[in-house]
């Protein structure tokens, strides 16, 4: 097989991180690959920068819940926010498929426009770009962040020790799913919604009364929380055990998830994020977090130990144990 | 072998039954179970439904099984064993 | 909680796995089943197994075992001009000799995903001008399926359909895995296979090679009683065929889905990945569906492309190696470039050791 | 003609800034269109961020003085030195078409590397979206990219006084003559290299040296020096008159475009500056570019002026007088 | 100094300015061509005329002055499956009564532009399962070199090329443009028709209104140079033509090109945008060359589409409103939004008005 | 009308010029100048040559420009008329 890019290797799991490892990392300054933003040295601060790019796509543009502006403008804000970083400043590039109706451009700009204002933030700089029929899908969206941090903070993924706690914000798989079911030929039906939505006000002031208690954060969503998990465990270099039971999963993601044989844990978030923290501060932030309405169903969902550094282990819900791992490519539906 | 999850019955229009399994809604064909009616769970796969579901039969091995015998259960904690993962190349 | 959730209970599981501790001999089984393997890796049931049972992954899934020849010919036929292949998705990142049908899709051909191969007539019937090829894969669960699916498209006079058949039956693969002398005490039997074939074929094998076997369902309860009856008729020294998933399998199968089955189709010779030839163990179109037929339709051959030298996957599946004592084992053969059905199945016995270890 | 997008729309002429104007403007926080890179209050300190992005496409990827790696790295690094800020770090997206080869993505990371140590900036976040053949041609690179300079520095194109001169730092129309010839099918021969370079080491030490005596910069790219002139020209209402007869023009640029009919004026730049800036130190800085190889043709080619203020006049080689306009879309071959 | 560049010459063209200065009487002068019309703005001679000399863009370019309908009617061609319309550039942008190609390419008809007939023509044996159709736009300098195309064509037995001719020729539209009595005194004749058809249509112009041109290359000095004889001409009261591309005229044109011209085309009755129908002025294919007629082909019929009510293009064509007299100039036309062929020529006069003011 | 350069005839093949303008090389059809040879300047549109252009006539008419009465030349600033872009809707 010659080694051309497949949609895999965009899909967040094992082939992205290849990708990045084998390819990307030439001219990566750190290896930041496992980070949501770059964390920026302007040296003999208080305050430092945070920094991040996403590309966003997603068919349909506009799906039960969400949006392609939302999904761009929260999935750079929370990337921000998981660095505990409070997000400032953001910059658009559109590309934009010869053909595409201005007034669905119009629709998406009022969208960032609502998502800026709720967010706080400001759109200051973008790009755009048309390109002829045939090598585009309606249009794209890049979003870079810019935020301020606490330079005392230092939440990041290799800051997981042995004894950490986990915490998940939510529900998972509920945007992947929504997609999925959003996509006109899709033969099964059900109300699933995205949960697209920014965690800043989720998170920021759990990270203001716990400061470095929390030790690291991110959002899964590509690749869903396996994905997230699997990074974490390497980057700390910790083995982290998963209680099946404890992740909370709507029934509804079975219903569907169960037809056509995929797991919940490799598919895609747009609202959660995932916490490791001091396991002495666990149910007071559980609590706080609980209080707010985007994490009321947030729960603690494991714990790092030492069983086998750098791997995810899943307590199943029946008392086995199996190893958790990121999802090869794209998520196929299986026959079998 | 081959993936097909129970699904129950909601309604019927020709050879075309429509059902759901918690909370999801799709269209299986009805063409090995003349006899299926609404209200029934089938096993459904690739667009079909392959059998009706025996209640009666489920319940009563499920009967079975909860009344083993309680003094042989002793609930363990299930241990990793020794072995690492191997290592890859 | 419904009747059916049950079947997942964690303390039935393991009110049934403490009796299964109560038996200390040494015991291999192998469910023959793919969603079984992948039922007994996902829940965990493997770590819970006590150190004297042994399992082993069976040949997985008729995706998995769709031979190299098969996966080139369907690639072949994707570069057909004015062609649509519509496929389940797992068959997208099964590998032929060079190449799979994802990679065909990236260089261009045109391979939809569908759900079922009603959906594949739906996509001809909207797309008159395209040329559709279903693959046809699958046991005797998906086999009428299919079957039925080309008598539609022939009531319905839909002409630019056609069907790639690839199917395989059970039976013959049984009897050809245990004609090897396998290290495998007894089998854990296909649940959906089993709704549509019964309890019969198995006691042929039972006859033929007096090994017993459990039809099992595919939630933690279904698998774990199938193992406790297994060790049973152990320790009884008496194999048995046994019907554990009496809720879906009547004896007799679903007699209008082999119906179906023997009107579209013909047995003939089938190439197993990992396994060879096995005879008439493969479904070719019968007669007057023969103008379904994509092959026929338009003159493709299976070129025979044998496993690369190496792959131990005949071993592995009888039992007689550990995946890891394969020399491909995670060099050559991985789950991004996977080899052997054992790797190519994301749950198979290499992917899994690959994967899991032996956790 | 009912309103969708066409190319016209990504030409950056008249009808990008339209799009901005009547769509984008929605949710961009000041009228920031007009400028390179965002310039980002925090506030109390001596050294401001400008921060900026771009999304890259170019048919073909290798082109004759460049690639797209190039254009995109150089092209970032040239927005934030036109805010007279020290580019510091990068942010890359790349939108990969399935069935792209890997080789011709580790070339270009390859060569992504070469240009950031060449402008000793870090790389430090990324994203990766593979999309579904036929939905994208080959690879797009959106970069944005954070840069430090001093809050005392107001270069900016509101910033142009009267009697202000224009610097154009070389040679105009290149890269975009450079891309017509490369495409496969182009009936036109010629040997003219991309200009693709990056200009800070051409325009910060002038910038240190000058400090406000430079009231605005500028790298003509899509839409050409025709389009940046006029930006200029409206954003500070002033009148920009330009000499034909001193803006460097190359022979065989005339050579291709006079039998195309287009105007090099609106054909793109890769690796000039356009700098308005005191009269006073006019000489000077002109010296001082063309002591640099990359600044060797600069030349003094205009002034501001009230005669009509927010327009372009061009004094042609004649001694005539016209209006210079921006481009209204994509630059089409005339056969008239 | 090449002496092709002398004609570029801002000394030259600053001392035959400085004659025309010399002139004091009132004198409205039409350049017929567009690519004068072009030069006369870049090159900021407009602006370097005394104010005594008023200056009207003509009828501009072949492709402004291409009627909404013909333009509706090449849309209409590429949205016939499997259709390839080749063209030049400046094609894209001129507006039908709807639409225009450039938006017909953004909603995914297939348009590809082509440098010359030739390209195309290349293109159609490049794809044969493609029909391409090239748009044949142009005047005398261009009929011809789609006649030889069309005649490779044939030669080369190329059956997917076919041409949707709406080819103009120029002296019916002096002609028509003569018959209204319009407030021009004097034209410059356009060098590259000329090179064809050469100095005789004026000779009958002279005739026929008793109204003088020069015929003029492109160049300042050639333009420059040209006004001048025209001050001289009227001066002396004594209307003349004057050949003043010596260099590229030739008095009986270009007897090939013509060849060409009248073996494959025919003429027939046009629509010009702005300016109605004139007779025999367009070309249709010839007798055997009627199979490289696209309309023939594929059976496609010009509609009358009427230029939009308020069009003054007429009046601002014959020197009697200004541009900016026109209701709809600035408002409903605009460079972006073109109406007329005065605002759909990128340097025609209501656009060079709305672009460059008066300046 | 017919936009066209002056490009030079580098070599011929059959009915084919290879012509050069400024660096520019393409090629145009001299279906409509059978005698056209390489060294002539030829007209170029639409991938055609039109007509070969005549050096001699060329520099007489440049002679006689160039002779124009000098004394009546005066080099005038070109000046901006008064009125202003006009105004736009
Ligand atoms: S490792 Fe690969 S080649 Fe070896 S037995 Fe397993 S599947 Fe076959
Ligand atoms: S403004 Fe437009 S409509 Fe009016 S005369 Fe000019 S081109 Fe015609
Ligand atoms: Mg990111
Ligand atoms: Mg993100
Ligand atoms: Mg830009
Ligand atoms: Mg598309
Ligand atoms: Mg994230
Ligand atoms: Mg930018
Ligand atoms: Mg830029
Ligand atoms: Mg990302
Ligand atoms: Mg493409
Ligand atoms: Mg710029």
């Amino acid at each position: 097989m010659s080694d051309i890019i497949t949609l895999a290797h965009g899909a967040g799991g094992r082939l992205t991180s290849e990708l990045i490892e084998n390819v990307f990392s030439i001219y990566l300054e750190k290896p930041l690959k496992f980070d949501d933003a770059a964390v920026l040295d302007f040296s003999g601060k208080e305050n430092e920068l945070t920094f991040c790019t996403d590309v966003h796509l997603v068919k349909p543009i506009f799906f039960p819940g969400g949006n392609l502006s939302l999904l761009a403008i929260y999935g750079t804000i929370n990337d921000l926010v998981a660095m505990g970083s409070k997000p400032l400043y953001l910059t658009l590039g559109w590309i934009i498929e010869e053909g595409v109706e201005i007034n669905l451009i119009k629709e998406l700009a009022n969208e960032i426009k609502k998502a800026s204002d709720e967010c706080n933030v400001k759109v200051v700089a973008g790009d755009t770009k048309v390109v002829p029929k045939g090598q585009g899908d309606g249009v794209y969206l890049s979003v870079s962040g810019v935020g301020q941090k606490k330079s005392s903070l230092s939440i990041n993924s290799r800051n997981i020790k042995e004894g950490d706690i986990f915490i998940i914000t939510g529900t998972i798989a509920d945007h992947g799913c929504a997609i999925m079911l959003a996509r006109e030929d899709f033969p099964l039906k059900s109300n699933i919604e995205s949960d697209c939505a920014c965690l800043d006000k989720l998170i920021l002031p759990a990270v203001e009364r716990f400061q470095n208690e929390i030790h690291a954060m991110r959002d899964p969503t590509r690749g869903g929380l396996s994905t997230v998990l699997n990074e974490f465990a390497s980057s700390s270099n910790i083995c982290i055990e998963i209680d099946e039971e404890k992740v909370p999963i709507k029934d509804e993601i079975y219903g569907l998830l169960d037809p056509l044989g995929l797991d919940p844990f490799t598919i895609t978030c747009e609202g959660k994020m995932l916490i490791a923290c001091s396991p002495n501060i666990g149910e007071d932030l559980l609590n706080m977090l609980r209080s707010h309405p985007l994490g009321k169903d947030s729960n603690i969902i494991g714990t790092a130990t030492k069983q086998v550094p750098g791997r995810v282990i899943l307590n199943t819900k029946i008392g086995g144990k199996r190893f958790l791992d990121m999802p090869i490519g794209e998520n196929l539906p299986r026959i079998c | 072998m081959c993936l097909a999850v129970p699904m129950k019955v909601k309604s019927i229009e020709n050879d075309m039954a429509t059902v759901d399994y918690m909370g999801t809604e799709t269209k299986a064909c009805t063409a090995f179970l003349p006899e299926v009616k609404v209200g029934d769970y089938v096993l459904v796969h690739a667009g079909f439904a392959m059998e009706v579901l025996d209640e009666e039969s489920a319940l009563e091995a499920l009967k079975l099984w909860k009344e083993l015998e309680e003094l042989s259960f002793e609930k363990k904690e299930p241990k990793l064993v020794e072995e690492k993962s191997i290592e890859l190349a | 909680m419904n009747w059916l959730d049950e079947f997942k209970s964690p303390e039935i599981s393991q009110k049934i796995l403490a009796q299964i501790k109560e038996f200390d001999f040494p015991y291999t089984f192998m469910e023959v089943c793919g969603t079984h393997t992948v039922s007994i890796l996902r829940s965990g049931i493997r770590s819970l197994l006590p150190k004297n049972i042994k399992h082993i992954s069976g040949p997985g899934c008729p995706v998995c075992v769709t031979s190299q020849g098969d996966c080139d010919l369907a690639i072949l036929a994707a570069s057909i001009p004015n062609i649509c292949i519509t496929t389940f998705g797992d068959m997208l990142k099964v590998p032929g000799s060079k190449s799979n049908l994802a990679q065909a899709r990236s260089e261009g051909k045109h391979v939809e995903v569908v759900y079922g191969p009603l959906d594949a007539l739906k996509y001809a019937a909207d797309h008159p001008e395209t040329e559709v090829i279903f693959l046809g894969i699958g046991f005797e669960t998906t086999a009428p399926t299919v079957a039925a699916t080309i008598k539609k498209a022939k009531e319905q006079n839909i002409h630019n359909f056609s069907v790639l058949s690839f199917h395989k039956i059970v039976p013959p693969a049984l009897d050809a895995l245990l004609s090897t002398n396998p290290k495998i005490d007894g089998f854990i039997y296909p649940g959906h296979v089993s709704t549509v074939i019964g309890t019969k074929p198995y006691k042929d094998v039972l006859r033929k090679f007096n090994k017993g076997g459990v039809i099992a369902g595919f939630e933690p309860v279904d698998i774990l009683s199938a193992i406790l009856e297994l060790l049973k008729m152990q320790k009884d020294n008496q194999p048995k065929v046994v019907n554990n998933y009496h809720r879906a399998v009547k004896d007799e199968g679903n007699i209008n889905a082999m119906n179906f089955i023997n009107e579209v189709f013909v047995t003939e010779d089938a190439e197993w990945r990992g396994m060879g030839t096995i005879p008439n163990s493969g479904l070719g179109l019968r007669g007057e569906y023969k103008k379904f037929c994509a092959k026929t339709k338009f003159g493709l051959k299976s070129k025979k492309s044998p496993d690369p030298p190496g792959c131990r996957c005949g071993e592995v599946l009888q039992g007689l190696i550990e995946p890891y004592e394969c020399p491909l084992f995670g060099k050559v053969c991985t789950p991004i470039k996977p080899v052997g059905p054992c790797m190519v199945s994301t749950e198979g016995s290499c992917a899994a050791h690959y994967k899991y270890g032996k956790l």
